[in-house]
């Protein structure tokens, strides 16, 4: 079994509308020490996969057809045993 | 059947034995008096176990037994000729002619929303939809009442702000227009904000279903979300003050899927035009609890339950947490043996979880097993039309003797323009724009007035005729004078009804009040159901419906008194309907009353 | 001419189509529902407004992994007459047959409201019947219409004709260029976040959606005339 | 100048419907072998800051305050200088 936890981000050209919100409230608190925030998404999935290679290519695969979109976004995960 | 009275380990840590809970007065822990738990051990005849306990308080909950409140709302008009259903199913069902009803309900997600803003409005807005689907009917409008503190706190514009969001993200992904509401800002509401969330469906008279189990043999089939942890106790919760333990009482908030819902109402609408239903209602406070042991008992049959076969989320749960959750998006059938095939083809189509759950059984037991043992067994009679009463004393409060409950301002030093430009100011007055423009409106495409007028107006698909409907209250009219506060509630949306151009046809109203022990609180909450219950009368308006909220209250201090009252009218036909804007210039402007 | 309306777990818009379709053209329209890969017997796909799969994840992300998805890439590869609207339109998005992509709205909150849109192109066999750089009034209702591409695509766009409709006055949601609708390089798929079909009657507040199911109806009987 | 990327998570009782929305796409996609899928949040928060310690103190609180609801989510996060 397999846990790979994948990061998926805004590309950086692309303004990201939650960051901005979330940045102003972060200065309206005091926080004014913040110069940027961006928001992406993690998303921590199970497999069983008999040894890793082969849950690394499937998790790419996932990434790649359904878990990223291309048009707006980039991902990277980390594998680990679970 | 004497169920299995040894302790069990729960993530809490162990469950206590029969004699425990006796010795230590654990009952209390359930929000159970001594006194209850001697009625509790009378009806079993013997000690009640862990589970079986909790069973009974959350079904002599206020918010499941109406233990407070039942005497008084029997004041109120319940009949008409146009009533084909009463206060007593999941909503209340009205005649609208040709054939056709109007199903409809307000209830209440207060405390939910205190605690956790975002998922408390919306699963508010999710249980009042299913008690409307669970009707038979198809839910055609939403409307919301809400009340919280004054906005330049930080907090309450937090709590606002996710509370919107939550009804708006709730409502806009089933595809239920929300078509009206209200908003009151008071530093009453400030510790604890109410949420009150209305639903109104369409159903044709032969497809009206009932929260029934029938039937020897049958079986009962669970549908929908699988069971989480989630909100166990949420049902006593719900009946107790707000304090800060509360956060830590709750093991974890009801988290709502309204995608999930969407799928359960097609799919339970489906089930209901192809007459496959014998009983279906949804599992909302106390959850697997409160809805199999109505269902039982008002088909005057016995319950066998099977918690093994209930979908459940977590792994562990024990017998008393699978029967307490209140995980959300979950409504349980009866259907006649051998049909459970053409059940599951729906629910398959729909990619909803199910399976049989319990059989229908001779007797008045309702017993439930787990890893093959009886862990409770009880006469179902008891939890449901036992639950004790309290007949309260209200009092008079001495500053509504001495006339000083309002604080008299020299209004004399007022200049007008600024008295006028404060008026326009405030944020109760102001337009709700920035509330209802979160919420789609337009869904369904029938809607002809929409938010911003004084009630909304739904059109009848191939009929002529339209709906009217509008939520109302005025909690320092009842603060003032708790008689006249509730009639004007009624008075008002009647108002706002006709102004759309309808007839009014009935109510359904939300009395959320504080504690009901104390004797100036009942007073209220007698007076205010005593004037809304005249007013009703002289409107030939029953009441069809409604949800009780008691124990309103933060640090002891008891929220305004607020009655809220939702009225659906007739508009006979498209011609008629009318909104608030003025037309043209030149038009003429006319005062009507007194 | 014959619809389809695709029907997804979370459609919600799927009826709203029906009834405008039947109301405006009187043509006959099948609900189709999302697992039946087959669209040869339609002329027109409708892929309607809603909430497929809950918007989770992305929006329209999972619905276009539908079997009928296979039908509407090949109905679109056709020339047949495919309209994604809000929903819809993202689903397109997602399964590549329209460019760019969604973000959520940058107020962050879902709007609804009549929203005032200029015609930017009409020479398409949807928007024919409106005049060029008209004012339309139809209604939007969505959290994620803050179209985002690339300013070389944007750049394509511009010179293909494929902005369709621009949002006027405050843009609602923040979209790239004001971009309130866009089609593909044949102009036979065409994506947009407001709702045609709910500005059919009058008492819908607007009446101007009736045109571009107008338009489709004409198109395709010219076409039909002309083979 | 830090980077704090911090991830935000529904705790694990709470019910995550994306996750298991994106979980039956990807077994219908023919990932059979995924288990289970959770989906959080990623923030990626750049602070001017002179010392980690200062930095550090900084985005507890603002997770406390703001990026996390205590009441249904859990957060962690890793500091970098940047
Ligand atoms: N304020 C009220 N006015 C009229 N009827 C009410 C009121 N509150 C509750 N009722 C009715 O009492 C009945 C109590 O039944 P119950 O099944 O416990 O309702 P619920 O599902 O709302 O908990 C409901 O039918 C409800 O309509």
């Amino acid at each position: 079994m397999y846990k790979a936890t994948i990061t998926v981000r805004l590309k950086p050209s692309v303004l990201d509308p939650q960051g901005s919100a979330v940045k102003g409230s972060l200065h309206s608190l005091g926080f004014a020490a913040v110069t940027d925030v961006r928001i992406g998404k993690t998303m921590e999935v199970w497999i069983s996969a008999t040894e890793s290679a082969e849950a690394e290519q499937k998790v790419d695969e996932m990434c790649q057809k359904l878990l990223a979109n291309p048009v707006i976004e980039t991902y990277d995960y980390e594998l680990e045993g679970a | 059947m004497q169920p299995n009275q040894k302790s069990k380990e729960t993530t809490m840590g162990m469950e206590p034995t029969p004699e425990e809970i006796r010795d230590r007065q654990l009952f209390s822990e359930l929000g159970l008096t001594p006194s209850e738990y001697q009625q509790v051990q009378h009806h079993l005849g013997r000690l009640p176990n862990w589970t079986e306990l909790g069973i009974y308080s959350v079904m002599w909950s206020e918010h499941c037994s109406y233990k407070n409140s039942k005497p008084l709302l029997k004041r109120l008009p319940t009949d008409g000729p146009r009533v084909l259903q009463g206060p007593g199913e999941g909503a209340g069902v009205i005649d609208i002619g040709d054939g056709q009803a109007v199903v409809f309900k307000i209830e209440s997600h207060n405390h939910p929303t205190a605690v956790e803003p975002f998922q408390g409005a919306a699963t508010g807005v999710g249980g009042i939809i299913r008690d409307v689907f669970s009707m038979g009917a198809r839910p055609v409008a939403l409307l919301n009442s809400l009340r919280f503190g004054p906005l330049e706190s930080p907090r309450v514009r937090y709590l606002f702000e996710q509370a919107v969001a939550g009804i708006a993200h709730y409502g806009n992904i089933v595809g239920i227009p929300t078509v009206g509401g209200e908003v009151e800002f008071d530093a009453t509401y400030e510790g604890n904000p109410l949420v009150n969330a209305m639903c109104v469906g369409i159903i044709d008279h032969e497809d009206l279903q009932q929260g029934v189990a029938k039937g020897i043999g049958n079986p009962v089939i669970y549908v929908g979300a699988s069971t989480g942890r989630d909100g166990i106790h949420g049902a006593t919760f719900a009946s107790e003050e707000l304090s800060d333990a509360s956060e830590e009482k709750r093991p974890s908030v009801q988290a709502g899927d309204p995608f999930m819902e969407k799928l359960l109402m097609e799919a339970c609408l489906e089930l209901v035009q192809k007459e496959i239903l014998l009983g279906i209602q949804d599992m909302g406070a106390a959850g697997l609890t409160c809805s199999s042991a109505e269902m039982t008992a008002k088909g005057g049959v016995g319950l066998d339950l099977y918690l093994d076969d209930v979908p459940q989320r977590e792994v562990g749960m024990t017998p008393y947490e699978i029967m307490l959750s209140e995980s959300q998006e979950r409504m349980l059938l009866v259907v006649a043996e051998g049909r459970e095939a053409e059940v599951k083809e729906v629910l398959d189509k729909w990619e909803l979880p199910s399976a049989v759950v319990g059989r229908v059984t001779e007797g008045n037991r309702y017993r439930i097993f787990h890893h093959r043992e009886c862990v409770a067994d009880m006469p179902v009679n008891t939890l449901v039309d036992d639950a004790p009463i309290n007949y309260r004393q209200g009092e008079e409060p001495s500053s509504y003797r001495d006339g000083t409950t309002a604080s008299h301002q020299d209004l004399h030093h007022l200049d007008a323009t600024d008295a006028l430009q404060q008026v326009l100011r405030a944020p109760s007055l102001a337009s709700k724009r920035w509330v209802y423009q979160q919420y789609d409106s337009m869904v369904r495409t029938s809607t002809a007035v929409r938010p911003g007028s004084d009630a909304a107006v739904i059109v009848l698909d191939g009929f002529d005729k339209a709906l009217a409907m509008s939520v109302d209250g005025n909690s320092r009219y009842v603060k003032l004078d708790p008689w006249v506060g509730g009639a004007s509630a009624v008075a008002e949306a009647a108002r706002n009804v006709v102004c759309a151009g309808a007839r009014p046809l009935a109510i359904t109203d939300c009395l959320n009040f504080g504690n009901p022990e104390k004797p100036e609180v009942f007073w209220q909450l007698e007076n205010a159901i005593d004037g809304m219950g005249e007013a009703c009368r002289q409107l030939a308006t029953p009441v069809v419906g409604g949800n009780v909220s008691l124990y309103n209250e933060t640090k002891g201090v008891a929220i305004h008194p607020t009655p809220v009252v939702g009225m659906v009218g007739l508009v006979e036909s498209q011609e008629h309907i009318t909104t608030q804007s003025f037309k043209q210039a030149g038009d003429v402007l006319l005062l009507l009353g007194s | 001419m014959r619809f389809a309306v695709l029907v997804f777990p979370g459609s919600n818009c799927d009826i709203d189509c029906e009834k405008a379709i039947q109301k405006v053209l009187g043509e006959p329209i099948d609900f189709v529902w999302h697992t039946q890969r087959n669209l040869d017997d339609y002329d027109a796909i409708i892929v309607p407004g809603g909430f497929s799969y809950g918007d989770y994840l992305r929006a329209g992300a999972l619905a276009r992994f539908s079997p009928v998805m296979e039908g509407v890439v090949k109905a679109a590869t056709e020339g047949k007459l495919v309209l994604g609207i809000c929903n819809g339109f993202q689903i397109l998005q997602e399964a590549g047959l329209l460019p760019g992509a969604m973000r959520m709205n940058d107020h962050l909150k879902f709007r609804c409201d009549i929203q005032p849109l200029t015609v930017v192109n009409n020479s398409l066999p949807f928007t024919q019947d409106y005049q060029m750089n008209e004012t339309i009034r139809l209604p939007i209702a969505h959290g994620q219409g803050n179209f985002y591409c690339d300013e070389a695509t944007h750049y394509e766009l511009t010179q293909k004709g494929q902005i369709v409709f621009r949002y006027q006055g405050d843009n609602p949601n923040g979209s790239v260029d004001d971009i309130a609708g866009v089609c593909n390089q044949a102009g036979n798929v065409l994506g947009l976040m407001p709702h045609p079909e709910r500005a059919i009657v009058e008492w819908m507040g607007s009446q101007d959606g009736g045109k571009m199911f107008t338009s489709m109806l004409r198109y395709w009987e010219e076409k039909i005339g002309a083979a």
